[in-house]
């Protein structure tokens, strides 16, 4: 049970009027939200610091420009900052930019972090294909409804994840039939306590997790073991593999867009991994012929090698893939059962320590041993 | 390529040459680009042998040498003694290992063969990545810091003030001395009398080579074999901070004594008249064996293996001075009787066995047994036991005196913590290997004497004592220097994102994190080069030199060719 | 030489315990198949999973890792590490069906000379059953 | 550009080959023949991918590779200089390589080959007359859709507008446009300077109307090759000329008409800022661009690194801040470094996941600037880059450990 802020106002409405009522009491110095970029319905995550631009705000806007976290993590990365912050981000961003600052990518202090239990996002392909703007009439229906939205991002409709609790305020969407006419802030933490303060609204107590959202969750949870399966009906193997990847162009945009992909320079575009001339004439020797530019799955298995343990599946990768690659539904799938393997959750808990960098004396102590 | 490599094949007698077809591979090798010259030789690692080599070093000016012969294990360290003096880099060198990986193990000659040529290719096309790698000489503090004021690091402070080094004694106590100042007596065979140890107390005191710093605990050390920095907090309280700079470390915080709390079967602390060892050993050196009612026990019990079960290790000194307790009612009181209950009589040293008749002659009964109750009885002491048959049995007594167990002493974790030291699952400091290196650590420079090792008596722990400080005047000597390891870890700044990842899995707290510049830095003289920290860097920005990528990942390539 | 298929093998092996057993093998002159690649690193931390990534994809038939047991590395805890990567890497070709048989770890101290015979002389075996790296025959990868 | 339509008024010779089973087979045939014949070691050409309709490239030694093959693919996935960039970026090759690519990515080679990038000795460059690509969005969502497509695109060369906006409007899709002007005047039969950057030999499809092709030697290498094929260069190649210039005039014309278009559409500040809005700054333009060949970005590397007070500031000025920043100056920033040699390939347009049409201003803005410096990209190995300076303080800025220069790969 948490205290929950009523605003008696449509969703959308309600909460710019909070972000409004955050900026102009002063309480944050800026917010950062997703904001309307022109009428084809482009958004850019933005800064606001003038309340009157609050009015070309989205946060809501289904689409992901660029995965928050690593905005909110560069933001930082010199140093904290010194006045309040909001930012609005969804479940996936949030748990990115904790996985950031567990490897000291940012800094959380002062930040009021909002967010929102999450329908999910359109790919950005979407905006060109002329129907986005009624897509996104249906996609409320869905979330009113605790339906997945249809056309979203496969990694969305497929992502179990869509509570934020590490949120300090939690807007509820998910299975808010009346979202029209309310807009109920759940104000997780003792810090979002603090700031809804002197907001207009009646404050009630009430459970963010409903049947609505457990049984959204049963669906995702199901879509995504059909993803998953679809993805490799009879197992991957090096054949399936090469399918899967065959018209990958090596741009790494994938690993640009991950907001766990940190490294300044990708140890795959350092010259360490690059080739000289003899090895590909020793390699035809032996195969008859070598694709250039080579590595493509050792890319991908070593990206996988980096990071998949935190991915939070937030869909960038897929969603920036000039060659529509599922990228995003295969790296989940590795990442999940990684995750499983470490009993690890990505983002929950900013003290448990990334296990690329760690280990316990009493682990796996079956392997090595025969 | 102007590479100038020099392949020189040893024949290890009959060793190499009898199982591996050398000329074919002479001649395979020659043919490879940048090998200036490919020769076998009888035995490289005999003087004959390393003359010539180094001979030919210069003579065909090589760039870099590659010996096919023996494990690195063997005689690496010998063939980079031959380019130092040949005037070569000893890091443009590869030993390729034939004989035990080929010769030895590969039964079919032409196999061993074949397997033999592709070590030497990879040898090969490694060694021309290979980068000349400088011993670097530092200047080394040769003062030292002993933790703990017991009879061990008294011992330690004074041979090493002996040999004219600045001993920094820290004491947690308000006085050096530690437990053995308590006692009443040693053993005979120790001279008995505790003269010798306040005569050592003194010497300590009177020696300027050594600061005491009583009431003091470490709150820091940072550094590496002749360059430890420590922070020592004085006052208890620590409101004053001391700072020095030292070459190395001797640990001796000694034991403590197991909680008999956990142990409410011997009613110590509910029963009038129950005493620990040391309780007693206060009682007896005051001279006044009383019972809480002023009067002179009658009966006395004497409790040995206290805790041995639930700690799961004899403590080795309790049956010794129980027995020596039991001597000493007899002496001081007319009229006692002493009955002695243990489970396994420990009687390690020569003059023991002697001791113990002592004992029994003079009528102390010894009773083996376990699963004591001791209750109390109408004002006296009933001890309840199980003999060895299995037959329960029971005594009254006046006092009884229990053996706890030796357990580590309190801060020992702590402590651990500081010096990154590790400890055994008993909880005591853990030696590198009880048998061949029993009082170092794993971190160079740090030693560890006496009963915070585990359980022991005076005379060990001073041998141990001594054993660290000899290991300390020998590698810590004045005016001298030392060579760190070279094969070590490298950050290449431009390819750090300051993850810290790395910090997390050195051991050694070799790396640290630069805040001004937002990327990690090793300091190369703590650096052992073990390279965990490579595999734990997604950037590719740590190397491990002499051990990089490229270098090992040209061996794969070979491998796989 | 190639009537029989004899598998290609890279083993990295750490200096301190595996490596030495490797070498008191060889001193008892116990025979292993000619398919192991030894490669010597400082200690079983060291090995990077790319180096095993890299070394399949390049055609390895098999890894194999050696490294001292747990609680006996001589830089204290990197056979840790080197467990943890292990266990990561395996469980992403599993995943992936990447054949994860292929790649093995085996703790062996310095004076488990007949053990590293054992385990060489099984892994190999293991992998001629498997028989070549698909790999191999990929161009597109 | 009409200078390099009338150097084709003295007729050169070349041979023509029938192609009664199709363009391809007849040129994969001619491939095989030269590796029977040991003309070269190896080929680099795009390759299908087994059961998908994806192509890569691939240096292949086995013939029978190249039955799935495809010299002309619908689609550019990789482009072709980058491959050869890959392929002999850290030293030569030992082998004789032969390597066919598209005009724009024979130029786009040579650039890098003055960029040091690229080593070409041991390299036969062979062009091709080139319709256009399909967009590669387009294709990957309905690979049979586009596959039948393209086959207009190569029956009505130059008229389907299905290819790449900047495909269709590509002025040099054929040998003389790749010719240096200098030599513009002579026959191209008399280009033998040896380290002339140009095709050693090109493959005609225009004219041919899919009977024939013709292969035209441009220098002395090229002769050689056709001699070891036992082809004799000796027939007429007017038909193809003559085509060749028909579609020559048509592009120039619908270029300058589309360039002009696209000026009004973009030109001032407001507009040209508003195609850039929905740029996500993934870089991938950057990343698959040939002649962005920095081993790091300037542009990844500097950006986010100020301090919050600085960015909040930024923001207060404004009202709003959009992040990433500085998505605009990024564009600005890579067209600046890389434009002078901008070979119009539509790379970057194909791997825009916004779909800017990032190429066409690229093109666009290349055209006027090349011009300004009397430079056209590609054509002559010896001219050297406008701010061959300039780059190589880029280079400096690339510079990564000794380490790290060395490429791990080697025998």
């Amino acid at each position: 049970m948490s205290n929950v802020l009523k605003i008696k106002k449509g969703v959308e409405q309600g909460v710019n009027e909070f972000l409004k009522f955050l900026l102009e009491s002063e309480k944050v110095k800026g917010i950062f939200a997703l904001r309307k970029m022109n009428e084809n319905g482009a958004v850019s995550y933005s800064l606001i610091t003038h309340p009157e631009e609050l009015k070309n705000a989205v946060p809501f806007a289904p689409l992901m420009p660029v995965n928050a976290g690593k905005i909110l993590s560069g933001f930082t990365l010199e140093k904290a900052i010194n006045e309040p912050i909001a930012a609005v981000l969804r479940p996936c961003e949030l748990r990115a930019f904790i996985e950031l600052i567990k490897r000291t990518q940012g800094n959380l202090d002062n930040y009021l972090l909002i967010s929102s239990t999450c329908g999910g996002v359109y790919p950005l392909k979407s905006l060109t294909n002329g129907r986005f703007k009624e897509q996104v009439s249906q996609y409320w229906e869905s979330v009113k409804n605790a339906e997945i939205a249809s056309d979203v991002r496969p990694t969305c409709a497929a992502c179990e994840y869509f509570i934020p609790q590490q949120a300090d305020i939690i807007i509820a969407t998910v299975g808010k039939k009346d979202l029209e006419k309310e807009c109920s802030i759940f104000l997780n933490t003792k810090k979002g306590e603090e700031f809804a303060k002197g907001a207009t609204g009646n404050i009630v107590t009430e459970e963010i997790e409903t049947k609505d959202t457990s049984n959204l969750r049963q669906k995702r949870e199901e879509q995504k073991k059909e993803d998953f399966d679809k993805l490799s009906k009879d197992g991957f193997g090096i054949k399936a593999l090469v399918k899967i990847f065959a018209a990958c162009l090596s741009c790494h945009g994938c690993s640009k867009a991950c907001p766990i992909c940190y490294c300044t320079l990708c140890d795959f575009d350092s010259k360490t991994h690059e080739y000289s001339p003899s090895s590909h004439e020793i390699e035809i020797e032996q195969k008859g012929g070598v694709r250039i530019p080579p590595g493509t799955l050792f890319f991908h298995t070593g990206r996988m090698i980096h990071m998949a343990v935190s991915c939070v599946s937030c869909g960038m990768c897929s969603d920036v893939c000039p060659v529509n690659i599922p990228v995003s539904t295969i790296f989940s799938k590795v990442g999940n059962s990684l995750q499983k393997l470490f009993d690890y959750l990505p983002g929950k808990d900013i003290e448990e320590p990334v296990p690329f960098g760690t280990y316990k004396e009493e682990e796996f102590t079956e392997i090595g041993e025969e | 390529m102007n590479e100038k490599i020099g392949v020189y094949v040893c024949e290890c007698g009959p060793n190499i040459s009898d199982r591996i077809e050398i000329d074919r591979v002479i001649e395979k090798i020659s043919s490879v680009e940048g090998v200036k010259v490919v020769k076998k030789f009888g035995l490289l690692c005999s003087n004959d042998g390393k003359k010539y080599l180094a001979d030919e070093i210069k003579k065909e000016e090589l760039t870099h040498l590659v010996v096919a012969a023996c494990s690195p294990r063997e005689h690496e360290q010998t063939f980079m003694n031959v380019c130092l003096e040949a005037g070569l880099n000893p890091y443009l060198f590869q030993l390729i290992n034939i004989r035990e990986q080929c010769a030895w193990m590969i039964s079919d000659k032409e196999e061993a063969t074949r397997m033999a040529i592709k070590y030497i290719l990879a040898g090969i096309s490694r060694v021309t990545l290979h980068r000349p790698l400088l011993k670097k000489e530092l200047d080394i503090i040769s003062d030292v810091l002993v933790i703990g004021g017991g009879i061990s690091g008294i011992e330690a402070s004074l041979s090493l003030a002996g040999k004219n080094r600045k001993v920094y004694l820290v004491e947690k106590k308000e006085s050096i001395g530690g437990m053995v100042k308590n006692f009443s007596a040693l053993l005979p065979y120790q001279g008995s009398n505790l003269a010798v140890i306040e005569e050592k107390i003194k010497q300590v005191q009177n020696n300027e080579n050594i600061e005491v710093l009583t009431s003091s605990e470490v709150e820091d050390v940072l550094g590496f074999l002749g360059n430890f920095e420590a922070v020592i907090k004085s006052n208890g309280d620590g409101s004053v901070k001391k700072e020095i700079k030292i070459g190395a470390v001797v640990v001796a915080t000694g034991f403590s004594l197991f909680n008999l709390k956990d142990t409410p079967q011997y009613g110590y602390g509910k029963i009038e008249n129950v005493l620990d060892a040391l309780e007693f050993e206060k009682m007896s050196a005051s001279g006044k064996i009383l019972l809480k009612n002023g009067k002179p026990p009658k009966s006395v019990a004497l409790i040995h293996c206290v805790g041995r079960e639930e700690k799961g290790y004899c403590s080795k000194v309790c049956c010794l001075y129980s027995i020596k307790f039991a001597l000493h009612l007899q002496d001081k009181l007319p009229v006692v009787d002493v009955t002695e209950f243990y489970s396994d009589l420990c009687l390690p040293e020569k003059a023991d066995q002697d001791y113990f008749e002592e004992a029994k002659k003079k009528g102390i009964r010894f009773i083996r047994a376990d699963e004591f109750e001791v209750k109390d009885k109408a004002g006296k002491i009933s001890v309840e036991y199980k003999v060895a048959g299995g037959k329960k049995d029971s005594i009254a007594v006046d006092m009884a005196i229990l053996a706890p167990a030796i357990v580590p002493s309190e801060d020992t974790s702590k402590l651990a913590e500081i010096l990154n030291l590790p400890l055994d699952e008993t909880g005591f400091f853990k030696e590198v290997h009880e048998m061949l290196d029993p009082i170092s650590t794993p971190i160079e420079g740090v030693y560890v004497a006496g009963c915070a090792l585990g359980p022991k008596n005076i005379p060990e722990s001073i041998i141990q004592s001594q054993a660290a400080s000899g290991k300390i005047l020998s590698s810590l000597i004045p005016g001298k220097k030392i060579e760190p390891e070279v094969k070590v870890s490298e950050i290449k700044e431009e390819f750090c994102t300051g993850c810290q990842m790395c910090l997390s899995v050195c051991f050694y707290g070799a790396i640290s994190f630069d805040e001004h510049k937002g990327i990690s830095v090793v300091n190369e003289a703590i650096c052992r080069g073990c390279g965990s920290c490579v595999g734990s860097c997604p950037s590719g920005a740590i190397r491990s030199k002499h051990f990089t990528y490229p270098q090992l990942y040209r061996e794969v390539l070979q491998a796989l060719r | 030489m190639n009537e029989e298929y004899m598998p290609k093998i890279v083993g990295f092996l750490c200096n301190w315990c595996a490596y030495t057993g490797a070498d008191l093998a060889g001193v008892a002159r116990l025979k292993i198949p000619p398919s192991l690649r030894v490669i010597r690193v400082m200690c079983s931390g060291r090995i990077d999973p790319l180096f095993v990534t890299r070394s399949f994809f390049k055609g390895a038939d098999g890894v194999i890792m050696m490294g001292c047991h747990p609680g006996d590395c001589h830089y204290q805890k990197g056979n840790y590490n080197a467990r943890r990567r292990y266990v990561l890497l395996k469980n992403i070709f599993e995943t992936l069906d990447l054949e994860p048989e292929r790649v093995d770890l085996s703790w062996v101290s310095a004076s488990e000379g007949p053990r590293y015979a054992k385990i060489t002389e099984e892994f190999t075996e293991k992998i001629k059953k498997l028989g070549p790296n698909p790999v191999k025959e990929e161009i597109f990868i | 550009m009409s200078t390099q339509t009338e150097s084709h008024k003295n007729h050169t010779k070349g041979v023509i080959i029938s192609a009664k089973e199709g363009i391809n087979k007849a040129i994969l045939d001619i491939f095989k023949k030269s590796l029977e014949k040991k003309c070269f070691d190896a080929i680099l050409i795009p390759v299908r991918v087994p059961d998908t309709e994806s192509y890569a490239w691939v240096l292949l030694k086995d013939q029978s590779l190249l039955d799935e093959a495809n010299p002309l693919p619908p689609v550019m996935s990789v482009q072709g200089a980058k491959a050869l960039s890959s392929l002999t970026k850290h030293g030569e090759m030992t082998q004789n390589i032969a390597a066919i690519l598209r005009p724009c990515e024979i130029r786009a080679a040579v650039e890098l080959f003055k960029l040091k990038q690229i080593h070409l000795d041991n390299i036969s460059l062979i062009s091709i007359d080139c319709p256009g690509a399909m967009p590669l969005s387009d294709y990957v969502t309905d690979p049979e859709k586009y596959k039948k497509r393209f086959k207009n695109v190569l029956d009505k060369w130059g008229e389907d507008d299905s290819v790449r906006p900047v495909c269709h409007i590509c002025n040099r899709f054929s040998l003389p446009s790749l010719l240096p002007q200098k030599s513009a005047k002579t026959s191209p039969a008399k280009q033998d300077e040896p380290n002339l950057a140009i095709p050693d030999l090109h493959i005609g499809l225009l004219g041919g109307n899919k009977e024939k092709i013709f292969l035209i030697p441009v220098n002395l290498k090229g002769r050689k090759i056709l001699e070891k094929l036992e082809f004799k260069p000796d027939d007429s190649l007017n038909l193809w000329e003559n085509k060749v210039n028909e579609v020559q005039d048509k592009k120039e014309k619908r270029r300058n008409e589309f360039n002009q278009e696209l000026r009004k559409k973009i030109e001032g500040q407001e507009k040209f800022t508003a195609v850039f809005d929905e740029c996500l700054n993934c870089h991938n333009c950057m990343r698959v661009c040939p002649i962005c060949y920095c081993q790091q970005c300037f542009f990844d590397s500097a950006s986010l690194n100020l301090s919050p007070e600085t960015y909040l500031s930024r923001a207060e000025k404004k009202g709003a801040l959009r992040f990433p920043l500085d998505t605009l100056l990024f564009h600005l920033g890579r067209m600046s470094h890389m434009v002078l040699s901008c070979v119009s390939c539509g790379a970057c347009e194909d791997a825009c996941p916004m779909s800017i049409p990032v190429a066409q201003i690229f093109s666009l803005v290349a055209d006027q600037t090349q011009k300004a410096f009397d430079y056209t990209p590609g054509i002559n190995k010896k001219e050297p880059l406008p701010l061959q300076a300039f780059l190589e303080d880029e280079f400096l800025e690339v510079e990564t450990p000794s380490e790290a220069t060395t490429p791990i790969e080697v025998n």
